[in-house]
């Protein structure tokens, strides 16, 4: 029986208006307490930031075609990859899925009317557009040329506009912090009468756990980034070798932050991909427990696992060993995550429509990226593959090849919930494969730049590796090329007439129980649940 | 211009050091077990896919296997006995990087914007390149003068930042003659991509030449060692050229007719370069900026030349015509 | 969440008013565990330079007052004692006496601001500030080196931490209007009460940062 | 819109009823008063030298009275455990961030002493020269 039992049959009640149709104006957008539109809003805005950093990746990429300058100067690539780092990093992927998708479906996942604090949800917005236009006032003015690690004593020596950029991430902190909160919040308080913590959805498991990462990094990033500030302001000398300080403790601060990071991006994305796999296999997840535990173990043991990054960076081989080691545990949940996916799709029915086109790429890209991990985990190979082409490859295996497959085989999968409008499935797939292909063109070959010596952000590199640069720039363009065809292939849907069904996927979690695009008040009644989230 | 054979299809450079063999020995484990898990995983994945297709018509579902206890327990006891494993051999490796041989050669090494400078304990200084002996372990201490630099030879597999205001140490025992590329791996700005430089392994005879040409001997011109050190510890050549046809470097004003030349300055005064100015430019890099160049690009030198070396670079100064 | 006068209706999406404070109150200590993490950056900083500058440190606090530091933490916890009986009387709908006990509040926390305000210009004067503006030459660091990192941890400790006790006073203003307002009543107190919980933890961080910063042993 | 009166209350309730629960006055005067009493002792203890345990003892004494302001005034004792799991979080994940952290400053000269030795002793009291010539290396 399916876990929605509806009080009364859905058919005989007056239809109630979309959300969309609820206000009109754009005041109703701008003053909106509505966690869609606050989604939707969302969502437009990472995609143009999305955008604007892939602009940024194929100039990188452009440049590096050949040795020496192929279209920009030295100190114009070393800003270009600094701004394709930062507008990726803090602009887009650890809004993406939690901001946009989780504003959008998470309550609608909980059988609730909103998120708990919905004017802190706006709030979070409005921040997120403040710490944007920061960014974007830094771009103007010289931009910054420090890496979006912003690594002392290079960045409070540099004379390029550090401090607008370090205000920009430092704002956008506080609105991935107040997402996080809302989102805790809304786990706790407003579940659906039946829902207990373990039949609730496995993506409301992986916001659960992007946000307990959330609030518990991102004001040590807060306390890093003022601390750069003084630094450059006020010389403080903490972080400066000249005033008597340690660089090397500026990356521990940094990375205590950034490492969860990776996290509160790759898990939410591992939320869609149990989603789109379960739905897509018609069949209940394998492992229902194992996986949502997994979430959480990787929240936890993400916290552990930072001094991986500085084996080579003067760090002492004691912590080297400790944190060497803790990073092999975090190796275990994840695997765990993958191997649990593969079995769901045993003796399932598997219905390869584009989301799942997505989740499968996902598999593999992530797989790929995960296992590559291993290298960099193990201390003494780290050695010589680390700062190099290796590990470029590695996260952007992992982050794009991870997250942001995920985020459009979620952005596919529900897409005709928020638009009410399906998009064109052969022209969805067709933009999966161009980027599936683009993709493995492009970062495939920089594992093996990486393992030859290719040092990472080099402007001018040896004529070596130059055949292997062109064959990842020319990918890299495919790799545009997909993505953009999957833009066509969603914003095209806009302009038809909506035509979506209310369960166009045949899901079984409570947001196919409603309207597509549903009401204001997002159920008629109040759902109640009686059984897992993925019982047929 | 990197001479080691690295053709696309060997992913590693060649193996110049003792410690390269181990280290491709744990890489090739890691990445025979990788794809042995990748077909694995990806392989069960791919075959269900295909095998459990949906080809219209009423959905076949096995729904009764939604957990195997014995199962979930394999696949996390496997992968951490692996990882436990991968860990202690990873980590072994770690500490052969970390611990050098008790009779290793000292060189100090100091990183700049953009440049490296290499001292023995005879004194024997150079840039851009040094000679270590074949077959005999060497132990570079390295520090920097100004930002986050670190010093990576491929072919050794070695790679260690360099932090400024700290020491930090790095061996290997050279096993291969010739030039060895090195690589600056952390972003220091403008010119980390040029930051490179040549380990030159020499047999033991050449090694002690190289150390003899290189060392000061007593009864040379000030203008000779201030070449010397133009060349060697100030590592003055790698911003300033000084000659007519040297085209590069250029990031600092060139250095031939100088004294005596009108330098227009950024702040737009004009004045005739004499034996101060130089002076001053060594000591206090940034107080005047001659017009065009960028402004703190050069790191100040007071500290690290002493009075006499730079009256020797001024010397040698006035030799270029 | 119309708030008329007396009478309270909770928001339309949450099942009951209970529901909607408990949520608020989760809310409000998911935002303490936020602050706590980021102050302890700094406390990071400080155990991380007192580890490795010990003589510094001992011959660094000298310089500090600890009988102002002391004043200022007596002040602090009179203030959390008001507060927590501002909210004690919001629950009993007894609002002059909420309304007095806040005002209270705001009195210990302007008087703590004036002490540090001494503190402040006490150090500006003799020089004692971080890193480029340090000027002192006194004896106490005769062979010690950067004693300017130990006035930039206080600065930055003590400032943040006013800069809290400032956003503690807006809060408790803005609290102190909608009580003379009659917005509060035992069915309805909980923005009194989250105030309380964030005025609560800056004493707490302060009764941390006093023997830290003030007493090294 | 008809409110489907799904009234049972939230799923975590603590069994109390719409009424705060209210603590007498002479709870808060008498935390009140431990709090004043714990400051006399703070400073007391820093005269008396421990040694090593000096910051230790210090701690202790904040714990003490942080604990007290954490139970009572912010009214932990009585709430919901949730809150209590949330602070406790919190602080185990401050001394997951200060442990590696304080094990690598201080163990970096372990296998070589040259490791540890900061080279600049410098200093911005414009008295002392800028001491920055890397001093020659120890054999």
């Amino acid at each position: 029986m399916t876990q929605y039992s509806p009080k009364s049959a859905q058919g005989d009640r007056p239809a109630s208006p979309s959300f969309y149709k609820a206000a009109r104006g754009i005041g109703s957008w701008l003053y909106t307490l509505d966690h869609k539109r606050i989604g939707i809003m969302y969502l437009v805005f990472v995609l143009a930031a999305f955008l604007l950093g892939g602009v940024f990746a194929l100039l990188v990429r452009t440049e590096l075609l050949t040795p020496g300058k192929t279209i920009v100067d030295a100190n114009t690539y070393n800003r270009l990859f600094t701004l394709h780092g930062v507008v990726m990093v803090f602009l887009v992927i650890i809004p993406s899925i939690p901001a946009s998708l989780g504003n959008l479906i998470l309550p609608l996942q909980l059988g609730a009317k909103d998120v708990a604090f919905p004017r802190l949800n706006l709030a979070s917005f409005y921040i997120y557009l403040i710490g944007a236009c920061f960014a974007l006032y830094s771009l103007v003015n010289g931009a910054v040329d420090t890496g979006w690690t912003f690594y002392t004593p290079y960045s409070n020596t540099t004379d390029t506009s550090v401090i607008s950029m370090v205000l920009a991430a430092f704002i956008l902190g506080f609105s991935s912090i107040f997402t996080g909160l809302n989102f805790i919040a809304t786990t706790h308080s407003l579940r659906a009468p039946g829902m207990t913590f373990f039949r609730m959805p496995l993506f409301v498991w992986a916001l659960y756990a992007t946000s307990v990462i959330q609030i518990l990094a991102t004001p040590v990033l807060a306390i890093t980034l003022l601390l750069l500030l003084a630094e450059r302001v006020l010389k403080v000398g903490i972080f400066d070798p000249a005033m008597g300080g340690d660089a090397v403790l500026f990356q521990h601060f940094f990375w205590f932050y950034s490492h969860p990071a990776v996290y509160i991006m790759i898990v939410p994305g591992f939320g869609v991909v149990s989603e789109l796999i379960t739905t897509f296999s018609r069949k209940p997840i394998f492992g229902y427990r194992a996986i949502a535990m997994s979430s959480i173990g990787i929240a936890i043991i993400g916290f552990l696992v930072w001094g991986h990054h500085m084996f080579t960076a003067g760090q002492s081989e004691i912590a080297g060993m400790i944190f060497s080691f803790l990073t092999f545990l975090v190796a275990i949940p994840t695997a765990i995550k993958v191997l649990n996916w593969t079995a769901t799709m045993y003796r399932g029915s598997i219905v390869l429509r584009t989301p799942m086109w997505y989740a499968i790429g996902f598999l593999y890209l992530f797989t790929v990226g995960g296992l590559t991990g291993m290298y960099l985990a193990t201390a003494g190979t780290d050695v010589h593959l680390h700062d190099t082409y290796f590990v470029v490859a590695h996260f952007h295996f992992v982050m794009m090849g991870g997250t942001m497959f995920a985020f459009l085989g979620g952005l596919h999968y529900w897409w005709p919930k928020i638009t009410g409008r399906m998009y064109n499935e052969t022209l969805g797939s067709f933009a999966c494969l161009v980027a599936f292909i683009g993709f493995n063109m492009t970062f495939l070959t920089q594992f093996v730049l990486g393992a030859q010596g290719m040092p990472r952000r080099y402007y001018n590199y040896l004529d070596q590796f130059q055949p292997l640069h062109a064959f990842s720039s020319v990918g890299s363009y495919v790799l545009g090329l997909g993505f953009l065809l999957s833009a066509v292939c969603l914003l095209g849907t806009l302009f038809k007439k909506s035509d979506a069904p209310d369960n166009p996927w045949e899901g079984t979690t409570l947001e196919w129980q409603t309207a597509s695009p549903p009401p204001l008040e997002n159920f008629h009644d109040q759902p109640a649940v009686n059984a897992g989230p993925y019982d047929r | 211009m990197m001479d080691q054979s690295t053709s696309t299809l060997t992913m590693l450079p060649t193996q110049a050091s003792t410690i390269a063999p181990g280290y491709d020995l744990l890489f090739w484990v890691i990445t025979y077990m990788c794809v042995f898990f990748f077909v694995l995983i990806i392989g069960a994945g791919t075959y269900f896919v295909f095998k459990y297709r949906y080809r219209g018509g009423e959905h076949r579902v096995d729904t009764n296997h939604t957990h195997n206890t014995t199962l979930e327990i394999a696949w996390s006891v496997v992968p951490l006995f692996l990882c436990i494993g991968l860990f202690a051999w990873g980590f072994k490796l770690y500490l052969d990087f970390a611990i050098p041989p008790k009779d290793a050669i000292e060189i100090r090494v100091t990183g700049q914007k953009w440049a490296w400078n290499f001292e023995y304990d005879n004194g024997a200084a150079s840039a851009k390149e040094f000679a270590v002996p074949l077959n005999k372990p060497v132990k570079l201490i390295m520090t920097s003068r100004d930002v986050l630099h670190s010093f990576f030879v491929p072919s050794f597999r070695t790679k260690m930042d360099v932090v400024p205001g700290r020491y930090t140490t790095m061996w290997f025992q050279a096993t291969q003659v010739g030039p060895q590329q090195v690589f600056c791996t952390e972003y220091c700005g403008t010119s980390h991509s040029d930051m490179l430089a040549k380990v030159l392994v020499l047999p033991e005879k050449e090694y002690e030449d190289w150390l003899e040409k290189h060392r000061d001997d007593p009864n040379a011109t000030p203008a000779d060692k201030g070449k010397k050190i133009f060349n060697g510890k100030g590592g003055c050549n790698a911003c300033h050229a000084v000659a007519a046809d040297q085209a590069i470097p250029v990031i600092g004003p060139k250095l031939w007719q100088l004294f005596g030349r009108a330098e227009k300055m950024a702040d737009g005064a004009q004045l005739t370069v004499d034996e101060n100015y130089i002076r001053e430019s060594i000591e206090y890099p940034n107080k005047q900026t001659v017009a065009g160049f960028a402004a703190g690009a050069m790191p100040t030198f007071k500290g690290v030349l002493s009075d006499k070396e730079i009256s020797d670079l001024i010397a040698y100064l006035k030799t270029l015509k | 969440m119309a708030i008329m006068g007396r009478e309270y209706h909770h928001a339309h999406h949450f099942p009951s008013a209970r529901a909607e404070a408990d949520a608020a109150k989760l809310g409000m200590w998911t935002f303490l565990a936020t602050e706590v993490l980021m102050f302890s950056g700094l406390f990071m900083a400080y155990t991380a330079y007192r580890s490795t500058h010990a003589e510094m440190f001992k011959a660094a606090h000298q310089l500090l007052d600890w009988r102002l530091g002391g004043l200022n933490t007596l002040v602090l916890i009179l203030s959390s004692l008001t507060m927590a009986l501002g909210v004690r009387s919001a629950q009993q709908n007894k609002r002059e006496q909420s309304a007095f006990y806040l005002v209270v509040t705001l009195l210990c926390a302007g008087a703590f601001l004036v002490v540090k305000y001494f503190e402040y210009t006490h150090k500006i004067h003799l020089g004692l500030l971080p890193g480029g503006y340090y000027t002192y030459n006194g004896p106490e660091f005769a062979g010690i080196d950067s004693p300017h990192i130990f006035f930039g941890i206080y600065f930055l400790l003590t400032g943040l931490h006013g800069f809290h006790v400032l956003f503690g006073m807006i809060a408790i203003t803005w609290i102190l209007l909608r009580t003379t307002r009659g917005d509060f009543s035992s069915k309805y107190y909980t923005p009194v009460e989250l105030v309380g919980l964030y005025w609560h933890l800056v004493d707490l961080i302060w009764i941390y940062l006093f023997p830290l910063l003030y007493l090294v042993g | 819109m008809t409110q489907a009166n799904a009234t049972h209350s939230s799923n975590h309730g603590d069994g109390h009823g719409d009424e705060p629960h209210v603590l007498p006055m002479q709870v808060y005067l008498g935390v009140w008063a431990a709090l004043v009493f714990l400051t006399i002792v703070t400073v007391a203890v820093s005269r008396f030298d421990f040694g090593s345990a000096n910051t230790f003892v210090a701690l202790l004494v904040a714990t003490i009275k942080g604990a007290l302001v954490v139970l009572y005034f912010m009214h932990l004792r009585y709430d919901n455990k949730l809150y209590l799991i949330i602070l406790l979080a919190s602080l185990l994940f401050v001394s997951i961030f200060f442990t590696p952290t304080l094990i690598d400053l201080h163990t970096r000269d372990a296998l070589d002493p040259i490791k540890g030795r900061t080279m600049y002793k410098l200093s911005t009291s414009k008295a002392k020269s800028q001491d920055a010539a890397p001093a020659p290396a120890a054999h």
